[in-house]
């Protein structure tokens, strides 16, 4: 009871803050980086910034409930956190989880003091789904490590300070045997940064290349050879933090939801009308099943591999979505300056592309929420050497 | 809005699912309707009174128990007049007739409602201190083994419900072949059957939602069992060495599937939610469910019965009987189209 | 020239015959055995059974342009020859190709003439799709083989004198290479054939439990351990004499199809001709595909495995059609006796389960139509007691 | 009816595909229109002639050819005005104009077709000789490569065919930011625009379904360069130490696609056949045609892109442009429940 009134003061009082220190005209974009940092300054002077994470290392040591109430009241307001997102969602809690007191010391408190800005290095084109199978290679020279190679799909790099990078350090061994996680400064020689654009235009990631970058050995997190568990750890709370925005709804203002929808069409066509209902159909059926997951989630039961039914299923009603609004919207849909229609199209298929493909979500829910048998897996036991990766004939 | 079953709710649904795991596997329920075990069901745990109000002896409980019940008796197939009973105490506790929900509660009376579309109406004139009741009802739902009949009639002050009496004289009943071998229809001529008017039968009372809610419960069961029992064969059925279940082309079927009915109990739990706490919600989530979880059910328990394979395609497997059971309830209320004119008109599209 | 000329008056004189010889009244029924039998004789007798077969076996030893024509005349009439199309279909076929001079001697002008009646002995319970798992077992004793062992899904076996069947005679081998092919005696005691009831109740099917039966060695079709080979022949055969049967447009009086269902239902809902447009595209979609691949084989271009394409489009379009029925009629589509639609989908599953799943078919067209890569095989090197078969946990 | 190509036909196929491949390879076509290629298409194919009848300088080859060439266009997504000037020259052989259907057969004239919807409509007075056209075309396919536009117009005497020379005053040309990058559209404004007279509009002349058949046969190309290339990529590209076309999550959903694919290229063979020989038939052959093969040729583009996992959102790889064209032309000649409309009436429902 006392909990609840302490908690109850708790909203109120970071609403008063919120109310103080998040601007109208705060947009998530990456131009703003000095106000970006500026914000987040505040933001942890004030006892905001890493609310659940160890004081030790520079958090605020409180719980859940804490931070879930933050949330809450946060939603209100748009703040100029996107390019702390990955590091406050991944790259910092690994390196809380899995780094050396001497990392904590040296990374934490800067990254949640927005500081010092964090990429993640997992992916490459040879390496999407099937991450393991990176060819990006560490070489130990004495102290330090050298590393050339490419990843790809890196989001904020071009602002980060500070990269985690997943790097094959022994190919004689099964793939995920013979990788080692680190931090690579992403200011160091060698380390080249180039906007990837997407099918709609925009350049939202990056394409890195690591030629003959060097690393020191304290920078290693966690053991040689056993970066596949500290992946893991990244992976995880990844996967916490893209599910913990699962289920918010869709954005007011999309033009291919119903609301946005009903307005540029014909809707005295009863198979229009028709197309609408269904659209409301899967809308409602994918929001409710989110918000089952979120108040399950309150009273303690996690969602799990069940969370990757939900991305699946919100992939799929993107995709739907944008092609249904163009096919009723007509000819209109696909000329015009920043068409809304023509963007949606375009950026559609990303939600199936990010974060795992529908073939890997339809895995996951088989293998751990169903529990069917495994595939027979060829990749497991052969050496990296042999194994075949990428694209070849 | 709830859409988690409390401790209560899960005790209740664990109960109701091992008591007919006892009484009504599925070999019984090939064998049709067993009075013995309505009455088990009604006497032991009292499930026919579960929403009768306590005032006429039953248990008061609301849409979200309810819900959970019919999910059960879903599951399990069940036979006879049990949802046919519960459509009847929806409709009463619209109409409180201490009478008869006093004795749907005790689990002495069986009943049904009967809504007949279009043209097909009854007609009900006063006859000694009721009235008398003709007409023709092409497809009653448990009417063989009804005791009661609901259905709206004309008078001449306007619609009215009645009660029929289905044991009494003017009363000819012909049961149907129907597609479900497991839940009976019967054809229903009254040529004078006593009855007595209950009250007046307003268009919008919030019965047809009620009942769209409640059949979306039970078949969020026959999806929910169509989806476990494949999952289970995939797992011990070999083809070329390997379970059926470790092949992409059933594994992601059966994940698909599985997205379904995560959809369709956030759904049902909603549609219940709204029944029992949100009346103005209540109508488009009842033409939601039906929309949604009508389709779902039927998609899932075609899919589980073709990957089954060729056994799935015989008559001794139990595939079927989901298959069948899925089909009849899509239609049950009318062409499934009438949900999604209901939503696009509620929808103000 | 002359050719067709011949062909033209080998066509006029078939269908004087068919005229003569045909009864408007002949149902495709099983009862009618003594008709049928009848019939196949007279058929025979007028060199209309085998045409294409070897003229030393007791075929006419035409061509495919004789057949082709009497064919595409008998079209007109329903010839009461049901109970011989596995003979003629598949099993005779068999014989011809790879039984010995005394197995064509004894068994292939009976066939023809109708006087035997054979069916297909492959499939068992725990052997549908990968029918080389069958377990069966012949054991060879003297001159002599014995079978114990249980087969499903066999047409017209209650009327069966002979059947070819398949069985395992070496367990220490990986499953294909460890089974033999027997032209068995269906009126051997120890053969039991009952009835096996489909979804919609009907016994189209049998199960034939085997006790002890012999066979001599000289009933024995191929090498021992070579039976797989021969199966694949009779498979083969199989499939040409489905996809001839293929895109033959659906029966008139279905009353799943268009003609049937706007009839039934309320057209003057924009949305239920909005559904019936739709079976529409998808009906002629399959239609005019399946007389493509006619048009093709004519030209002399085979469809091979584009057949498989076909079949599963059948498939679905046969579940699509009866599912869409039923919801635009109603809760008038699932009551009342004999109801075609109630039929309808009772019976629309088995088009998928017949002849191949949906997936088989699939995994056919991926493998040999796109010649995509094949899955890695766990069954192809075990010896056939240490595979897992049928079903376990 | 003839569903099967020709020696000829396939010839013309042959020599059409291995043309664009060498002169309009995919990294060029992102490049835009090249005239030169244009020229030469012309030139040395005469394609621009293709359907022009013998009189009138053409190859006065039927749509069976014609379907043939735009399919392999299609495949390539040649960028630039062929499909346009082809349109231009189905309407004008309806309304048979020496000049126009020459010029084009030669490979001088560049024209487009409009058909402008409502109330857009455009009006054309007499004015020294011809006439002088007012009005706004929000977009005109080909508009800023054309330099003839044909377009109905409301005169004194009721609707009439003009051809408008855009090269000439009074018009404004304006590009249009197009979702596909391959093939602009532009707004054209005519402001007392020189236009001639080529004949009466009427309602029903067959161009639009001519139209409909042959952006059919352009989507077939689209649909099976997509499932090509996927196809192709499904072999070389390995995950989980497999390539990816052995599982059956990618295997079994390419062969749903290749399963479109037959029956696109069947519906289209009947479409360009009918054009050819069976006006009777032509008006539900080119309706099943668009709503066939458009949903198809998107829904195959559309798989082919998530089947390429991350790398077919990139900008650089060319999914994206196979995708783009595919839901342009889905929705080119209006949103497509106008062609299942059309499909309604037409089989009386």
């Amino acid at each position: 009871m006392n909990l609840d009134v302490n908690l109850a003061e708790y909203r109120r009082t970071a609403r008063t803050w919120l109310e103080a220190n998040a601007r109208a005209d705060d947009a998530q974009e990456a131009d703003g980086i000095a106000r970006a940092k500026e914000f987040m300054a505040r933001l942890y002077d004030a006892g905001y910034s890493g609310i659940t994470w160890p004081a030790r290392w520079g958090g605020q040591g409180l719980t859940q409930a804490e931070e879930r109430a933050f949330a809450a009241e946060s939603r209100d307001f748009t703040l100029p956190t996107y390019v702390f997102s990955i590091g406050l969602g991944m790259t910092g809690p690994t390196l809380v989880d899995r780094g050396t007191d001497a990392q904590r010391e040296r990374f934490v408190r800067p990254l949640l003091r927005g500081e010092e800005i964090w990429c993640q290095l997992f992916s490459e084109p040879g390496a999407g789904s099937d991450v393991a199978s990176l060819q990006t290679r560490a070489v130990r020279d004495g102290d330090d490590w050298v590393v050339n190679g490419q990843k790809v799909w890196t989001s904020v790099a071009h602002h980060a300070d500070w990269g985690l990078l997943l790097a094959r350090t022994d190919v004689d061994v099964p793939k995920h045997k013979g990788l080692t996680m680190f931090v690579v400064n992403m200011r160091h020689p060698g380390v080249t940064v180039r906007p990837l654009k997407d099918m709609s235009g925009r350049a939202n990631f990056n394409e890195i290349f690591f030629d003959d970058v060097t690393i020191p050995d304290e920078h290693r997190v966690g053991e040689v050879n056993d970066g596949w568990s500290v992946a893991v750890t990244t992976l995880l709370h990844e996967r916490l933090s893209i599910s913990s925005g699962v289920g918010m709804g869709t954005r007011r203002d999309d033009p291919t939801a119903l609301d946005g929808l009903r307005r540029l069409v014909d809707t005295t066509d009863p198979l229009v009308r028709d197309e609408l209902v269904e659209l409301h159909i899967r809308s409602r059926a994918l929001a409710l099943f989110n918000q089952r997951l979120a108040q399950e989630t309150k009273a303690g039961v996690f969602p799990g591999a069940r969370g990757s039914a939900a991305k699946l299923l919100l992939a799929e009603l993107t995709m739907y979505q944008a092609d249904l609004a163009t096919r009723l919207a007509g000819p209109s849909a696909v000329v015009g300056e920043d068409n809304p229609l023509s963007q949606a199209i375009s950026l559609a298929p990303g939600m199936a592309l990010g974060g795992g493909t529908n073939e890997i979500m339809r895995n996951i829910v088989g293998d751990r929420v169903l529990n069917l048998p495994p595939e027979p897996r060829v990749d497991k036991t052969v050496p990296f050497k042999d194994l075949k990766v990428g694209t070849q004939a | 809005m709830n859409l988690v079953l409390s401790p209560e709710q899960q005790e209740l649904r664990d109960t109701v699912r091992s008591f007919l795991g006892t009484v009504s596997p599925l070999p019984k329920v090939r064998e049709g309707y067993d009075p013995d075990v309505y009455a088990r069901l009604n006497g032991e745990l009292g499930l026919s009174g579960l929403i009768v109000p306590e005032e006429y002896g039953g248990s008061g409980a609301g849409f979200a128990e309810l819900a959970v019940v019919l999910t059960e008796t879903g599951a399990a197939l069940l036979p006879g007049p049990f949802l046919a009973t519960t459509f009847a105490a929806i409709a009463l506790t619209r109409v409180p007739d201490k009478e008869l929900l006093t004795g749907i509660a005790e689990g002495r009376v069986v009943a049904t409602l009967a809504q007949p579309a279009g043209d097909d109406g009854l007609v009900a004139e006063s006859a000694d201190g009721g009235v008398a009741v003709r007409g023709t009802l092409a497809r009653v739902l448990g009417g063989m083994e009804a005791g009661v009949l609901l259905v709206p009639a004309r008078t001449g002050d306007g619609m009215v419900l009645v009660a029929v009496d289905l044991t009494g004289e003017g009363v000819t009943r012909t049961p149907l072949e129907t597609l479900d071998i497991t839940r009976g229809q019967a054809r229903i001529e009254l040529d004078g059957a006593r009855g007595r008017v209950l009250g007046a039968s307003p268009q919008d009372d919030g019965i047809g939602d009620r009942l769209a809610v409640a059949l979306a419960a039970e078949q969020l069961g026959v999806l929910r069992a169509s989806l476990d029992s494949i999952v289970a064969y995939a797992k011990i059925r070999v083809a070329f060495g390997r379970y059926i279940g470790s092949y992409q082309g059933v594994k992601h079927k059966l994940a698909d599937m599985h997205c379904k009915l995560e959809q369709a109990e956030s759904i049902v739990r909603f549609a219940a939610w709204a029944a029992d706490e949100s009346p103005e919600e209540l109508p488009a989530a009842a033409a939601l469910a039906q929309a949604y979880v009508g389709r779902a059910c039927f998609e899932v328990a075609r899919d589980h019965l073709l990957l089954h394979g060729g056994i799935g395609f015989t008559w001794e497997h139990d595939a079927h009987l989901f298959y069948k059971r899925a089909k009849t309830d899509e239609v049950l209320l009318g062409p499934p189209r009438i949900h999604r004119a209901r939503l696009a008109d509620l929808l103000e599209l």
